[in-house]
């Protein structure tokens, strides 16, 4: 099957967003209808693109004489297409009744649906050249999403997010540049472009930048602070991009940096690779610490994204492939998770405009199957039995004991503080929702009740992708094992 | 003796004579006139830059018949034909963008003498790119001076112009001032005006080790004169005012080419006199790499806060200036070579953003505020889609021009461990964050959603001259983006061949 | 150290005026002042560039009873650059001039920060 | 070991019901429901105890992930500890029919009430540590409604307080599955231990710091010192029927828990005679000490009962921790007579609130003269709890002191008995003065507006039962074999 169709999955939605802003359509619902085909189309070309696995890497054009323009489709790059795939029709669905009575609507989408060709780029990229231009093409991508409303909140969000992003995307390309002056062939390959001698502190310099500029879109401590100033972002932004691509490109990135160029052999031991377990380890705590002492909702579930993604990285800090493969389970399902807890807490606060978790006590009653589904994630979340997150913390822990040293034990007791924690801020409110104190049912109005279909759809489908991952895992945990070790 | 070797003489006699017969004729002949002359010299460079390529090494061409240390000489490699032939292309290019203005700006019947001022800019320029001898060069630097002063001049009963061109003239003397002084010193203990025979005997001093202060006192001097008429940093206090005040092509003229003359006579005398090695041992360029730094962050600080978009404009070029001597500063021929790239990148850049600013302010009122200029983009689409190309450039999106320089700036960084690669690493991640952030603000401005005007106001300058002059701005800007590879080896053998 | 002073005093000479005029031409509020400055700058480094080609016991460059020997005769070189450096800095300051009076035409002061600020107030 | 599909039927038939009673809406009738949860009770006892008397037999379910299998075994602490779970709960569930009367939305209570016992059923039956940590969690969060049921502000705090002691108790019980699948063989349970005992070499202090903090974590749910905060809070504001079960049988889950993690997982041999075992046995012994003195000073009767919980738990643990076989009998007997008097306790305080509404011990003065049936039953068991020879608790409270005496433990040999005796005394201090005033209310109290206020016949049946099992000790020979099969495979 020829590496043509690689463009593809780019293309698709590139064409499709810019033609919505363009084309006058009849009506918002033929312009609904056209965007969610182009997405679908776009998730099934991307299974068949899976399915089919092109071999080999697609040059589009030379930048300079040593540095090419190449796509190309490994076992990494599955998995987070297969997981942006998913989620994305379904948050487009679910963004069309969330956005019913916004004014600029076409704006809305047609970036929306571009930033879907970007990430599916960052996936795709053979190298780390490519890979930053994608990176980079989609903080300019999300820059008008997030400062979609346009007032002075989302002015100052949107600053902070372009900070953050363009200097770590800085420093990353100029890890990226010291890496390439060292290393002869520029292509991905797991364990790492060879004849990097080990200890060379130039190369973990560039290493470190590398991880600094990714870091910063994967939110570790020192500059995790966009995150949650991007909360004021609608919805469907925040619960796709700060949930699950924008975030998890950061993660993905990293993960190539360290598995498939500068190779787990040459980090393991050294300081560069306890510096990212400490950072990570930090922001696991740091996270939800900070989540459980934000009343906001939306604010509370960006700081609890700051600290699952550290989970990720934590996992990818202990360099061994058991490591990746936990960190890498935990990105799909926290991918699922996370977008689900977000759609739960936009219906709450597009349906009643309650944004704080003191207001939502005893509106289960109302709303009952936005609650359950809130219940549910929470549950997943915090890691019990029967549902994805108990599966991926457990290979974390596993991993972290297999690797063992003085870093992994403190990962360890930071993952099991922030499970404890993650209950504290997620199970209360779930609960609290069903138990209506006499006192809060007068304050009820007739139109908090359960949204339309187009928002009841997504819950349902998340939910029991969440059954099903939770319940039967193994088929997956072994794809995941099998596409890792590089068979592709 | 090929016949193309004498066209660089032949470019520059070209435009005298242009200059005189514009100023006789009448403004529409004139500009006829010009723009065949400039496109004419761009052909005539372009073979030359063929020929010099082919064959690989760079000539002396005598001008009259006395041989080396009495007759005067200019000397054509490489990297001065690639310059040769961008100069006249985007002076072009930059002309045809701002025509309207320059027939709105200047008096009715003074046009003509616009592009006669246009055209002995040319012969200055030039002159500088391929001169041999120093004092010659300090002839056209002086002409240079005057003509780009003239440029800024022509704009119609404004003060603020008249100001401008008399802060800008004496900040420019200044610098040819010392200029002078240095090549009068210079002779004085080489006894030579030619370049060769001087490097020769200054490498023979340099050797047995006497006269080493006078030495480095006069690359002190070279680099400082030169750094005050190229708005270097400390000495940039005239450049917002000249290059916002004046017409929308001389802004361009002056920030993308004009600055870069006298950039390029200091690298040839840095290479060709004095020698590269004495020049990185005497320690200048380190002051010329802590100048470029702090360019860098003042001006991209200073371009944030600015409300009106020339001034914006202008103050980013003092960044981009400062990006050019953070490649010098470096020490390396490889720094050298991201220099001359940013040299190129940002010829074909600025003028790019000026004329679209130019189209913004006539589309919204002749205002160049931001406020009033909201929604511009939206009512003048194809230059807000340029101004926007421009913009990714400048912020060194991949793909785009800006990133070429970003990309060699960083791989010469890498002399690990000096506090140079920390800075460089500092400067780049600062001008990033800082470039996003004013030009995302502007083009957000440009494209907001204005309730008033949903129909184009204005009747968008839709002259033919303006729309291709932009297209090919940003084509070029493209393509120079994703092909960058045969300019960069131009540039890399012209360096080798400069000394 | 000591010896070089005395022996080139042309030079000497020359550099101080020369820093004369440059501070004159950076530091003065008044056009005018700042013309003469610039004029007084020129002038200096003409000095040393003639005072360069001055050999002793020579006689000027004129050829009067047909011995064409170049010994006993100074080096003419820096005159010729002293006449071309004489032209352009004549042609500077006409310009300067003229742009002077302009600003006086419009702005009745010869202060430059004066017209500074009553430009900036005119545009706005 | 022959798998057999009806080992999953005790644990998922009481969950089916339990849906049942919460959805199907013509349960919501009185008296079709308490026909509909008697049934369900009584047949989740009888599949319960026809699968502990098949021989053994264990099932395969499914696998979450790789390294985590869901199966269930029956084996000799399952046959113990199942039996006793199904009684119990049967025994509140037929108090609870009249109880709840004075209480509002009785489905959703049933429905928990029986999904609770399915899950603490699969606690019993779980066959390794993933399986067992599952039902662990589950239990929690299906109990955890019981305790929420009155909806009152300070249920609610109770509540929480309960889900977040023992999810963090979870959570340090989750940190045993990755070492022991480093350190260990696999995670079924193995009565000896999994320990590969080559790969432990060099990291002892590790492993036993593991191993110290998961039992810590088991022991959130048995009231064990560090973690035990939540029990005096969440247990009295449940309603009685759900507060004796809370205390009687789902604190049992955490014996079990430590039973399975020391005795199938690390193993005895290689936690015998280590630094944490004296730990361990410390903080056990604070804790008796710490609850009885704590009941003592407690005025509201139930909050009284739940701190003798947290006391009684840990002689039971004292036992666990002392790893030798007397010892072990004695606080498997201890479980039993532990089970079986707190339940009747706390059933009697709720006949009594159920009755006179009164809360306070000072209130009770004269009870005994309006409800003697009542206050009997009360009497007997705590006669039962202090250890009075006739009654089970002098048995189980021998053998513990026994088995300290043998251990070779340097201090806590001889202290261990000391520390029983103080708080026999104890126990007898907040228990006794309940019966003597309420038998003699002196002469302040006035007879004639004596009214007989004893509960009905549905509420007496399980009052007289657990009194009567409270004596169980004087034919022990059952009791006994049964321990006997269980510390036999073990030691």
């Amino acid at each position: 099957m020829s590496n043509q169709f690689l463009i593809l999955p780019i293309l698709i939605p590139l064409i499709s967003g810019i033609s919505i802003a363009l084309l006058p359509f009849r009506s918002e619902k033929s312009r609904n209808l056209f965007n969610l085909t182009a997405v679908l189309l776009n998730s099934f070309v991307i299974l068949w693109l899976i399915l089919s696995r092109p071999a080999g890497s697609l040059t589009l054009l030379y930048l300079t004489k040593t540095l090419p323009f190449a796509l190309k489709l490994d076992g990494l790059g599955i998995i987070f297409l297969g997981l942006i795939g998913f989620l994305w029709p379904v948050s487009t669905l679910y963004s069309f009744e969330y956005m019913e009575h916004d004014k600029n609507q076409p704006r809305f989408f047609s970036f929306y649906t571009i930033c879907y060709g970007v990430t599916a780029g960052v996936a795709l990229s053979a190298n780390p050249i490519t890979m930053y231009f994608f990176y980079e093409l989609l903080t300019l991508v999300t820059v008008p999403l997030v400062a979609h409303e346009g007032d002075r909140q989302s002015m100052a969000a949107v600053r902070k997010y372009i900070i953050y992003s363009m200097g770590g995307a800085a420093l990353s390309l100029t890890g990226i540049l010291m890496l390439l002056s060292h290393a002869g062939s520029v292509e991905f390959v797991y364990g790492g472009i060879g004849q990097l001698f080990q200890g060379d502190s130039f190369l973990l310099l560039a290493y470190l930048l590398t991880f600094i500029g990714f870091g910063v879109k994967s939110a570790v401590f020192p500059l995790h602070a966009w995150l949650p100033a991007a909360g004021v972002a609608p919805t469907p932004v925040t619960a796709l991009l700060h949930a699950v691509a924008v975030v998890k490109s950061g993660v993905f990135a990293a993960i190539r940096s360290t598995y498939y160029t500068f190779g787990p052999d040459l980090l393991a031991g050294t300081w560069a690779q306890q510096s990212t377990a400490v950072a990570a380890a930090f922001t696991i705590v740091f996270g939800s610490v900070m989540a459980l002492r934000e009343q906001h909702l939306k604010r509370r579930l960006a700081y609890s994204t700051v600290s699952n993604l550290s989970y990720i990285l934590f996992g990818m800090s202990l360099m061994t492939a058991e490591g990746l493969v936990a960190g890498l389970s935990h990105m799909l399902f926290h991918g699922v998770i996370k977008i689900t807890l977000f759609f739960c807490a936009g219906t709450v606060l597009c349906k009643t405009g309650r944004a704080y978790v003191p207001q939502t006590t005893g509106l289960g009653r109302k709303m009952p199957v936005t609650f359950i589904t809130f219940l549910i994630s929470g549950l997943a979340l915090t890691g019990t039995p029967l549902l994805p997150g108990y599966i991926s913390k457990m290979n974390l822990l596993m991993s972290a004991a297999l690797a063992g040293g003085p870093f992994a034990m403190a990962g360890i007791i930071a993952l099991l503080l922030s499970a404890i924690l993650t209950a504290a801020y997620l199970l209360p409110m779930g609960i609290r929702a069903f138990l209506v104190t006499p006192e809060d049912s007068l304050s009820f109005t007739e139109h908090d009740r359960d949204p339309g279909w187009q928002m009841l759809v997504p819950f349902t489908v998340l939910v029991l992708t969440m059954l099903v991952l939770g319940i039967h895992a193994e088929p997956l945990m072994n794809a995941l094992e099998s596409l890792i070790m590089g068979s592709v | 003796m090929a016949t193309v070797q004498n066209f660089p003489f032949a470019a520059i006699m070209l435009y005298l004579a242009g200059g005189v017969t514009c100023c006789v004729l009448k403004p529409k002949a004139s500009k006829v006139v010009c723009l065949l002359l400039n496109s004419l010299v761009t052909v005539l460079m372009f073979a030359v830059l063929l020929y010099t390529v082919r064959t690989g090494e760079s000539y002396v061409y005598w001008m009259g018949h006395f041989p080396a240390p009495w007759g005067n000489e200019i000397r054509i490699g490489p990297l001065e034909a690639l310059m040769g032939t961008a100069f006249p292309l985007i002076m072009t290019l930059t002309l045809l963008g701002g025509m309207e203005h320059i027939f709105e700006d200047v008096e009715p019947e003074k046009t003509n003498l616009y592009f006669t001022v246009v055209s002995l800019l040319m012969v200055a320029m030039l002159a500088l790119i391929f001169t041999n001898d120093l004092f010659t060069a300090y002839v056209f630097v002086e002409i240079n001076t005057i003509a780009s002063c003239a440029l800024v001049m022509l704009k119609y009963r404004s003060g603020r112009a008249l100001v401008a061109t008399t802060r800008y003239m004496m900040m420019s003397l200044l610098g040819s001032g010392l200029f002078l002084l240095g090549i009068v010193i210079l002779y004085s203990i080489t006894g030579h005006l030619l370049m060769e025979p001087m490097a020769r005997k200054i490498r023979e001093l340099f050797s047995t080790g006497n006269y080493a202060f006078p030495l480095t006192v006069t690359v002190g001097l070279f680099a400082v004169g030169m750094a005050l008429k190229s708005a270097l940093w400390p000495f940039s206090a005239w450049l917002p005012d000249a290059h916002s005040s004046a017409t929308v092509s001389s802004s361009g003229i002056l920030s993308g080419l004009v600055v870069k003359s006298y950039i390029i006579l200091l690298l040839k005398i840095f290479y060709r006199v004095i020698g590269i090695d004495l020049v990185y041992s005497s320690g200048i360029t380190n002051i010329l790499f802590l100048f470029g730094f702090g360019a860098i962050v003042f001006g991209s600080f200073y371009a944030l806060r600015e409300k009106d978009i020339k001034r914006m404009l202008a103050y980013s070029s003092v960044a981009q200036i400062g990006y050019i001597y953070l490649g010098i500063g470096i020490g390396t021929s490889l720094g050298a070579k991201a220099a001359c790239i940013q040299i190129l990148v940002h010829a074909i850049t600025k003028p790019l953003l000026f004329c679209t600013a130019g189209a913004f302010m006539s589309a919204s009122g002749g205002s160049r505020r931001f406020e009033n200029l909201r929604g511009a983009g939206r009512r003048d689409l194809l230059s807000g889609i340029a101004f926007t190309i421009g913009a990714l450039s400048m912020i060194g999106i991949p793909l785009f021009a800006g990133f070429i320089t970003k990309l060699h700036l960083t791989r010469s960084l890498f002399l690990f461990g000096t506090w140079k690669f920390w800075f460089g690493i500092a400067a780049l991640v600062i001008s990033t964050v800082l470039n996003t952030l004013y030009y995302l603000a502007a083009v957000s401005v440009l494209f907001q959603k204005v309730p008033g005007d949903s129909p184009p106001v204005e009747r968008p300058s839709a002259s033919l001259f303006y729309r291709c002059s932009v297209i090919i701005f940003s084509v070029l800007n493209l393509l120079y983006g994703i092909f960058s590879e045969p300019v960069t080896q131009i540039i890399q053998s012209g360096l080798s061949l400069f000394s | 150290m000591g010896s070089n002073l005395t022996s080139n005093y042309f030079e000497v000479t020359a550099v101080i005026c020369f820093s004369i005029g440059f501070t004159m031409l950076f530091l003065n509020k008044n056009l005018i002042k700042k013309v003469i400055g610039f004029n007084f700058m020129d002038s200096s480094i003409f000095l040393f560039l003639a005072s360069n080609g001055y050999i002793t016991g020579r006689i000027s460059p004129i050829i009067t009873n047909g011995s064409v020997a170049s010994e006993n005769y100074i080096n003419p070189i820096p005159a010729g650059l002293v006449l071309t450096g004489i032209v352009v800095s004549v042609s500077v300051s006409a310009f300067l001039l003229a742009l002077t009076t302009r600003l006086y035409l419009r702005y009745h002061t010869l202060d430059l920060d004066e017209m500074i600020r009553l430009s900036r107030a005119e545009d706005d | 070991m022959n798998s057999n599909i009806s080992l999953l039927f005790p644990i998922l038939f009481p969950m089916l019901c339990g849906i049942a009673v919460g959805l199907i809406p013509a349960l919501k009738d009185e008296k079709r429901r308490r026909v509909f949860v008697l049934t369900a009770l009584s047949i989740s006892f009888l599949l319960t105890i026809s699968q502990i008397l098949l021989p053994e037999a264990s099932l395969y379910v499914c696998t979450l992930a790789p390294k985590a299998e869901i199966s269930f075994a029956v084996d000799a602490v399952t046959r113990f500890f199942a039996g006793l779970i199904a009684f119990m709960w049967l025994m509140s569930g037929i108090f609870s029919f009249e109880y709840m009367k004075h209480e509002k939305n009785h489905n959703r209570y049933y429905c928990f009430y029986l999904l609770g016992e399915g899950a603490m059923l699969g606690v019993a039956f779980a066959a390794n540590y993933v399986t067992m940590y599952l039902c662990f969690e589950w239990m929690t969060l299906m109990t955890l409604p019981m305790v929420l049921h009155s909806q009152t502000e300070d249920a609610l705090k109770a509540g929480m307080k309960y889900l977040l002691y023992s999810f963090a108790g979870a959570f340090a019980g989750l940190l045993g599955i990755p070492f022991l699948v480093r350190f260990g063989t696999t995670l079924d349970f193995i009565p000896g231990g999994v320990l590969d005992m080559t790969l432990v070499q060099g990291h002892e202090t590790l492993l036993l710091g593991v191993a110290f903090a998961v039992i810590l974590g088991f022991g959130a749910k048995a009231g064990l010192f560090p973690l035990h905060a939540w029990l005096p809070t969440a247990h009295p504001v449940a309603p009685a029927p759900a507060s004796a079960v809370l205390s009687g049988v789902i604190t049992k889950a955490g014996v079990i828990a430590i039973i399975r993690v020391i005795y199938y997982q690390f193993g005895a041999a290689f936690l015998r005679g280590t630094w944490m075992q004296t730990a361990l046995l410390c903080t056990a012994l604070v804790t008796i000490f710490m609850g009885s003195s704590m009941a003592y000073r407690e005025k509201i009767l139930k909050k009284r009962l739940a701190y003798s919980t947290v006391s009684q738990v840990s002689y039971i643990l004292f036992g666990l921790f002392l790893m030798n076989t007397t010892a072990m009998t004695g606080s498997l007997l201890h479980v039993l007579c532990h089970s079986v008097v707190k339940d009747g306790l706390f059933l009697c305080a709720g006949a009594i609130i159920y009755k006179t509404g009164k809360t306070d011990v000072e209130e009770l003065t004269g009870i005994g003269k309006e409800m003697p049936v009542v206050l009997w039953c009360f009497t007997l068991c705590a006669l039962a709890l202090i250890g009075i020879p006739p009654m089970c608790g002098f048995m189980s409270k021998w053998y513990l002191a026994l088995g300290s005496l043998s251990s070779s433990i340097p201090v806590i040999s001889w202290l261990g008995p000391v520390i029983l005796l103080i708080s026999a005394l104890l126990t007898a201090a907040y228990l006794l003065p309940i019966t003597i005033r309420g038998f003699f209310p002196g002469e302040g109290y006035n007879y004639s507006a004596l009214v007989k206020k004893e509960p009905n016949a549905w509420m007496l049946l399980p009052l007289i039962l657990l009194a009567a099992l409270a004596a169980f000790t004087i034919f022990p020979q059952p009791f006994l074999a049964m321990v006997e099969n269980v510390t036999a495979s073990l030691m």
